[in-house]
């Protein structure tokens, strides 16, 4: 009896493994498809509430063209292009995150198609020196997300987070995880010079880890308030968290650009793709989610409180990114040092 | 059977038949040598490798500079501390218990005695999101209940502090200690007590000078593991620690691979921390082994009575129900908490009938890519590994504990290796080794982290079977043979069926944690082969607090269930 | 008609020497047993015949054929040697019921069906296991596993069987119902045993012929169970064989003196001119009395054994042992107390050299 | 004078009654050994002397000192009653020394330092050990672990040495030593043993008086040559030494062994007392039993089953009816061989009832 049901049970997890083994090389198997021409593939660093509606949008409007898509910090994905490069194939057709001078790298590098698209007069569009390698599909920005249970007077100024309610209490996501923070830091840097981070130390602000974790450390009151990305904050402020998203008069604006692998075996589909989120249909979608749309023509929600993306535009703080992409390592590492109150 | 007696008097039997034999056991041997050595040993060598010798020259210079950066020391240092100071806390807490259960008359002790098993069950960095949500010092629900009720100006204790670390350690580590010193006691020969209390020794001498010196090895073994668990654990340190700048070892490995975008540089610093965590490893259970092999009594033997209990008298209740509220604040609070918040629209609401729901479960199952990515991803990683590490380790295990042949002796050593290497290298050594510097690229690919769960769970699928294997006496196998099996046909109908237990046990050994990893798999994921653990790391990392708080809870369920799956089966196979 | 022939074997492991250059033969249908202390080599001599250790040199011969001869490269495999081997720990298969450890060497033989039915049925039946066919061996005594590692051996029909101390693990009654039936087994089925143990009363009731073999390996003495016993060939085979007194003897002129004193031992002297002398004797070769002829003494000791009584005697400073049978001690007025003086004879004595005892006391 | 003294003491086990009344007094200076299979009682006997086990009714005395009644609620602990004990697995403690095993219980008992030194010398000296005292007990044979044992019960000058199976883990050789050694210590220290044992030789070698016990109840207590040579009972007399036993039918007066029909031999005949009963046994000893010519009277036919040389003895079983007994004499002794027919004369016969 005892024997018997031993020899069930290893029979049975015999062929489990033997599906299993099966599924794990349909899942391996199932990229390489896609490097020969027939799904498209897209790494992105958008959660999945902002991708998956477009991308299901896309669908719709496509019915012939697969599309499949992995959703990551961008250093994650960074990391694994890396990786496919070495191996010399890059699963990806499509790269669309808030990282910006990952693309610059990457133009430089020549790994990216150039791809001018047509609706390119429709778009409130922030790179001066564009040349179609790469488009800015929306425009994050990033405001100061408060716990309103504990901070009662919205803040106004940048310099409002050196008052005393906001002591011990704000955090900033650390550079060296978030994409987005980085470029705060860098834009905040510009703007104001590093006393201010001495002074935000001084009041006993601090590092953060992901760019979420700081929000929803918000949200539950575990901050005051924190540099806080707009769609997610609006995401939890929707599911009812007790926040409200501000933005100082100098705007910290984070373009989210697309670009397509040089040598995608998807072509046209990939610059489909590229058209259809910069359709007024796509950018839709993403204002609804409660970030700015890189369209004039798509307003954003009037419950988000945002301002309009050229008027955006105008109020942010400019930066020259290729030696933005230069100095990341330096800029990280003073940050850090500033914060932990190393110096 | 006369035709093999005539066979033999032919001389055509003895130049066949020896040959053969002679053959296995070498193909045996070679296969063995050759999957620990690809497995375990290059990715181990690659390290160091890698750490000393900086473009084909040996470079010490590199490395003082790397381990003197102060954080690096830093992180070692904290390493260190929290190391010892979750050594220290398990080993008192997991001794404590353990003579509770078995030299007291508390009540109803067998089921204390099992419910003090269950930490092992949870991963301890779902306790430590758990208990950050309970203890961090402003949101944390039991912080802010003093705060809100008690007028305390301040958190009441602040989980993101080394105390944090050390306090979530020893709760889901000290069933190390618990275990062992459980068995000890258990097996101990109650006449060393009693001729103690004959000799004029009252009880509490005797715990004193008898009871726990003897069992002194069993509890400095179950220490020495945490020990060396501790240095080399990820999960609660990444949760707790980071926020207030508490590093340990794999948590800046982690780190630097993580902003390295895949450059070699970062790699390298890896590789120097990992020489560091292997150097105190090979430190630790070099010191684990001189102490035993110093202390190592035979405390077996003799008539088996009851052992004696100690009257608790008027400390019974107030033990007894000491020991439920820990069970309460160690498993029942926190798996609440991971349940309730894994409802919850968002957090940092209350948890209001509004506010709770099943959607974010039902999101995680059905709708959520990454997550039911991941847990497809671990079911299979899981059944893969253990299949494979369960015949590979059965092999090799053979080879090592019934085969004479020689070149057995490096395979007992390669045997020994993964039993001292921590999680985070084995991770490190395998991107190095199948990262596509020697031919074959698995980075970013499911494969890799196959691999690495292969390495890492060898060390418990040579233990499982190699334990069975013991139990299958030579005679059993010489028996057959004398009855005219050949090797293979021995294999087949002897050693086979009797070592399917420990196989199995094996299977299960590596099945189970693998479903919860960590440690290896946040080194070694990409974005679409993220396991359960690394989805809930980094949901949490994200900000998605109840997203990852509710995959907690699923994967809590799958523990749980498989557990207790397997605790029916093979008490019913035991029976 | 010799079935097994061992020439010249040697084997060692690692520094340790267990034969040297041993030779020994067994012929066929007699019962053999190899007799020595634990740790003399005499298991390490069945594996070698078995097949399961290969030696370093020497050759060993089965029925005629070659079986081991590293020299010429010949190392047939335990399969291949036709023979029944019966393990101290039984070795019975835990995962099989008993018909399923006996049939397995037919199975293996691939014998059909019905033929393999019928001789697990007689075999059992032989060794008195009918009815438990379908147990597992977790569900039988000790003795019922040896008598299922029996049935194991003997199903080949091999005409060897070789036996490893089969019967040490089991309790004393046992033990000696297990001897008598082995021994009957092998007379019914004429079939050559060679059986290994460090049991002498086993050996003696068991044997036609054995080997006592030292702890160096070397064999002292091969005989019948008389021979053994009664005519052994030096000290370390008296002293192995039973309880033994060594009493030590110096000449004086013509008269030979016990222990330090000035009595004479009353036996015929020595042949041989040495001027000290061992008297080796049993228990039950020394004859005491109250008074008499012959040596006196004194009871140092006097411990009630039940059906024995065991004297410890002390004779001018050399001390002996006797026993004698309580019934008859308590008939014939026997019953000595410890301090009592009394008279010893004896039966009978051998005399051995002062030397060789040497060796023996070292033990 | 009585030293030690149990009245009416019985030990239960739930339902199991595990000793069953028992009253029993010990001389100082006696050695008085409890004998019995696994499982009579034996054992939880004296651990209630020793004081591990409650008693479920009765009193245990030392002297004129109560050690345990549970009608008066008394119960004084183990290590409250000075007594020495030495275990069968040895229960030395192999983290302290010898020497330090040894000095134990002066340590327990705050002895000044000197006399505890002077007190484990001389238990050392005693038992041979004082070249190893500094050794760990590990590296000791058997004997020298069971002599680290006997000189720690040995070191405070125990009134009473308990000895519960003490020499059961040792080889035969060894034991034998021992048991000699236990004596010589007994002599010179002057203490009472309480001996448990399963083992009648050594029960017989070692006391002055033997208590035969079988499922908690006492079946003799007497000197071991009267326990042999006049066993209380057919239990008894088939626990102490071999033993054989013959089935007796009784019928129309006369009396066969069962399987035969040949009556028994005039003078082989039942006791007066036990004439009435139908089934009888007929005990005796393999060795108290001679070969003997045909017509001698009292002589049982039978025949030569089997001979064994077993060294010193020749060992026969000689078939007699339906039933086989077995017989042993001395070497030199002449016997009949297998398959012959002989005549046997038991030289004490026993008569039991037997089992209808």
């Amino acid at each position: 009896m005892i024997k018997k049901s031993a020899l069930l049970l290893a029979t049975v997890m015999f062929f489990s493994i033997l599906l299993a083994g099966c599924g794990g090389s349909d899942k391996a198997a199932s990229p390489a498809p896609a490097a020969g021409g027939k799904k498209l593939i897209i790494y992105t660093s958008m959660k999945e509430s902002l991708i998956s509606g477009i991308v299901e949008g896309f669908k719709k409007k496509h019915p012939g063209i697969e599309v499949d898509y992995q959703s990551a910090g961008a250093g994650k994905l960074m990391a694994k292009i890396a990786a496919e490069r070495q191996s010399g194939k890059i699963l990806a057709d499509i790269i669309w995150t808030s990282e910006v001078p990952d693309f610059y790298s990457m133009r430089k590098e020549g790994i990216l198609e150039q791809y001018k698209t047509p609706l390119i007069n429709e778009l409130v569009n922030p790179f001066t020196d564009y040349d179609g390698h790469f488009t800015a599909a929306r425009l994050g920005t990033l405001g100061i997300a408060i716990n309103t249970d504990k901070i009662k007077t919205p803040p106004a100024q940048w310099s409002d987070l050196l008052k005393p309610e906001y002591k011990g209490a704000f955090a900033i996501a650390d550079p060296a995880l978030s994409g987005t923070a980085y470029m705060s830091v860098a834009l905040l840097e510009k703007q104001f010079g590093w006393e201010f981070f001495e002074k935000l130390r001084a009041n006993g602000a601090r590092i953060g880890k992901g760019s979420g974790q700081v929000i929803d450390d918000t949200a539950s009151g575990e901050l005051a308030a924190s540099l806080a990305v707009d769609y997610i904050t609006n995401d939890k402020i929707a599911k009812g968290a007790h926040m409200a998203l501000y933005y100082p008069p100098e705007l910290l604006l984070a373009p989210s650009p697309v670009a397509i692998f040089k040598g995608s075996p998807n072509l046209d589909a990939a610059k489909k793709f590229v058209d259809y989120l910069l359709s007024k249909e796509a950018q839709t979608l993403i204002a609804a989610e409660g970030t700015l749309s890189v369209r004039n023509d798509v307003k954003t929600p009037e419950k988000f409180k945002m301002p309009e993306p050229a008027d955006a535009l105008k109020r942010s703080i400019k930066i020259d990114y290729v030696q933005m992409m230069a100095s990341k390592e330096a800029t990280i590492k003073k940050f850090t040092e500033i914060m932990q109150g190393k110096k | 059977m006369s035709t093999s007696t005539q066979k033999m008097i032919t001389p055509a039997g003895n130049t066949l038949a020896p040959k053969s034999s002679f053959g296995v056991a070498q193909i045996m041997l070679f296969l063995s040598i050759a999957i620990l050595v690809i497995v375990v040993a290059v990715p181990v060598l690659l390290i160091f490798f890698n750490a000393f010798w900086v473009n084909g020259e040996f470079n010490l210079r590199d490395v003082v500079k790397i381990i003197l950066e102060p954080e690096t020391y830093k992180a070692l240092i904290n390493s260190l501390i929290i190391a010892s100071g979750t050594t220290l806390g398990s080993t008192i807490v997991g001794t404590f218990f353990a003579w509770l259960v078995t030299r007291t008359d508390l009540p109803y002790k067998t089921f204390m005695k099992s419910m003090f098993l269950v930490p092992f069950m949870l991963p301890s960095f779902i306790g430590a999101l758990a208990w950050k949500m309970l203890l961090s010092p402003h949101s944390g629900f039991i912080n802010k209940f003093f705060i809100n009720h008690f007028g305390f100006t301040g958190p009441l204790f602040d989980i993101y502090s080394y105390w944090g670390i050390i306090l979530v350690e020893v709760m889901y580590l000290f069933p190390f200690v618990f275990i062992q010193v459980c068995g000890a006691l258990e097996r101990m020969d109650p006449t060393l007590e009693e001729s103690a209390r004959i000799s004029g020794a009252g009880l509490f001498t005797i715990t004193r000078k008898i009871t726990i010196p003897l069992v002194l090895p069993s509890i400095l073994s179950g220490a020495l593991l945490i020990m060396l668990y501790s240095m080399a654990h990820f999960g609660t340190v990444a949760v707790l620690g980071i926020e207030n700048g508490i590093f340990n070892i794999p948590t800046l490995i982690y780190q630097r691979i993580h902003q390295s975008g895949g450059s070699f540089d970062s790699i390298r610093t890896g590789t120097v921390l990992a020489t560091v965590l292997v150097v105190s490893a090979a430190l630790i259970i070099w010191l684990q082994r001189k102490i035993l092999s110093k202390g190592n009594y035979q405390i077996i033997g003799g008539k088996s009575f009851r052992p004696m209990e100690l009257k608790l008298r008027t400390l019974r209740i107030p033990l007894f129900i000491f020991c439920l509220v820990y069970i309460g604040f160690t498993i029942v609070l926190p798996t609440v908490v991971i349940f309730l918040v894994g409802g919850l629209k968002t957090y940092g609401l209350p948890f209001t009938w509004e506010n709770l729901s099943l959607k974010n479960y039902k999101f995680i199952l059905f709708d959520y890519k990454v997550t039911k990515d991941a847990i497809w991803n671990s079911i299979t990683l899981g059944l893969g590994a253990a299949l494979i590490t369960m015949f590979a380790g059965g092999m090799i295990s053979y080879v090592i504990v019934k085969m004479k042949v020689r070149g057995k002796g490096i395979l007992e050593f390669l045997g020994m290796l993964p039993f001292s290497v921590p999680g985070s290298v084995i991770a490190l050594g395998v991107i190095l080794a199948w990262g596509g510097k020697y031919g074959i690229n698995l980075y970013n690919t499911i494969w890799i982290i196959l691999v690495a769960y292969i390495a890492r769970y060898m060390a418990f699928s040579l233990k499982a079977n190699s334990a069975a294997l013991e139990q299958v006496h030579d005679s059993l196998v010489e028996a057959a043979r004398s009855c005219g099996a050949s090797m293979w046909q021995t294999l087949k109908d002897i050693v086979l069926p009797l070592v399917r237990p420990g196989m199995l046990a094996a299977f299960f050994l590596i099945f189970l944690p693998s479903l919860r990893e960590l440690t290896v798999s946040i080194m070694l994921y990409a974005p679409t082969t993220r396991t359960i653990g690394v989805a809930i790391y980094t949901l949490n990392e994200d900000g998605e607090t109840v997203v990852s708080a509710a995959l907690a809870g699923i994967a809590l369920i799958l523990i749980i269930v498989g557990d207790t799956l397997i605790n029916r089966f093979t008490k019913k196979a035991g029976a | 008609m010799e079935i097994i022939r061992i020439e010249g074997i040697a084997k060692s492991y690692g520094n340790h020497q267990v034969h040297q250059n041993l030779t020994l033969s067994i012929e066929r249908g007699e019962c053999f047993t190899l007799l020595g202390p634990s740790g003399c080599g005499k298991t390490v001599l069945l594996r070698l015949i078995a097949g399961f250790e290969t030696p370093d040199a020497g050759r060993i011969t089965i029925a005629n054929t070659v079986v081991t001869d590293p020299a010429a490269g010949i190392h047939i495999p335990p399969d291949q040697r036709g023979l029944g081997v019966v393990f101290q720990d039984y070795a019975v298969w835990p995962h099989m019921t008993v018909f399923e450890n006996v049939a397995y060497p037919l199975k293996i033989a691939k014998r059909p069906e019905n033929e393999l039915k019928n001789r697990v049925m007689e075999i059992v039946e032989m060794v008195g296991m009918k009815g438990l066919e379908r147990r597992l061996p977790s569900e039988l005594s000790g003795g019922q596993q040896q008598r299922v590692a029996l049935a194991r051996a003997l199903i080949a029909n091999s005409s060897l069987l070789l036996l490893d101390e089969p019967l040490s693990n089991l309790d004393a009654n046992l033990r000696e119902e297990m001897r008598f039936e082995i021994k009957e087994l092998q007379r019914k089925l004429n079939v050559t045993v060679l059986y290994v143990t460090h049991d002498q009363e086993i050996a003696l009731a068991i044997s036609d012929r054995l080997a006592i073999m030292d702890q160096e390996g070397k064999v002292r003495q091969i005989g019948n169970p008389w021979e053994i016993f009664e005519r052994p060939a030096d000290p370390f085979v008296f002293n192995f064989m039973g309880i033994a007194n060594f009493v030590p003897v110096r000449r004086a002129g013509e008269a030979y003196l016990v222990g330090n004193g000035e009595q004479i031992i009353p036996w015929e002297p020595p042949k041989g001119d040495a001027p000290k002398w061992i008297a080796g004797f049993r228990p039950s070769d020394v004859q005491i009395a109250p008074q008499g002829a012959g040596l006196r003494g004194t009871v140092k000791r006097a411990s009630f054994l039940g059906a024995m009584m065991d004297y410890l005697i002390e004779v001018d400073g050399a001390h002996l042992r006797t026993s004698i049978e309580t019934h008859e001690a308590v008939a014939r007025g026997l019953m000595f107390k410890e301090g009592e003086n009394c008279v010893i004879s004896f039966r009978d004595l051998l005399w051995f050299n002062a030397d060789s005892l040497a060796e023996v006391v070292k033990q | 004078m009585s030293h030690i003294r149990l009245v009416n003491v019985t030990k239960k086990f739930g339902e199991v009654t595990a000793v069953n009344a028992l009253s029993l007094e010990i001389g100082k200076g006696e050695c008085f050994s409890m004998l019995g299979p696994s499982g009579c009682g034996k054992t939880t006997t004296l651990r209630m002397v020793a004081g591990f086990e409650d008693l479920s009714d009765g009193e245990i005395y030392v002297g004129d000192r109560l050690l345990s009644s549970p009608e008066r609620n008394y119960y004084l602990p183990p290590e409250k009653r000075n007594f020495g004990m030495v275990f069968q697995a040895f229960a030395i403690w192999p983290h302290l020394s010898v020497y330090e095993n040894v000095a134990f219980p002066l340590r327990i008992r705050k002895l000044p330092a000197a006399e505890i030194e002077k007190r484990t010398n001389d238990a050392l000296r005693s038992t041979n050990l004082l070249q190893v005292a500094a050794d760990s007990p590990a590296n000791l044979s058997g004997g020298g672990k069971q002599r680290v044992a006997l000189a720690r019960a040995l070191a405070i000058n125990p009134d009473v040495m308990l000895l519960d199976e003490p020499l059961s883990s040792l080889d035969p050789h060894l034991r034998e030593e021992m048991r000699f050694e236990i004596k010589d210590l007994q002599r010179k220290y002057g203490f009472s043993i309480i001996y448990v044992t399963h083992d009648q030789a050594e029960a017989m070698a070692l006391s002055d008086r033997i208590l035969v016990m079988k499922s908690g109840v006492v079946q003799q207590i007497d000197t071991p040559l009267n326990v042999y040579t006049n066993p209380a009972n057919k239990f008894v007399f088939s626990f102490i030494g071999l033993s054989n036993f013959l089935d007796i039918v009784c019928t129309d007066g006369k009396a066969f062994v069962r399987g035969s029909n040949a009556p028994l031999p005039e003078n082989l005949t039942p006791p007066e007392d036990k004439r009435g009963k139908k089934a009888l046994s007929l005990a005796s000893r393999p060795s108290e039993i001679d070969f003997v010519s045909e017509n001698t009277s009292g002589a049982l036919r039978g025949v030569v089953n089997r001979k064994a040389f077993l060294g010193e003895i020749i060992d026969y079983q000689i078939k007699i009816g339906e039933q086989e007994i077995r017989v042993q004499k001395g070497r030199r002794a002449p016997g009949p061989e297998p398959g012959e027919a002989c005549s046997v004369r038991m030289l004490r016969p026993f008569w039991y009832a037997g089992e209808e």
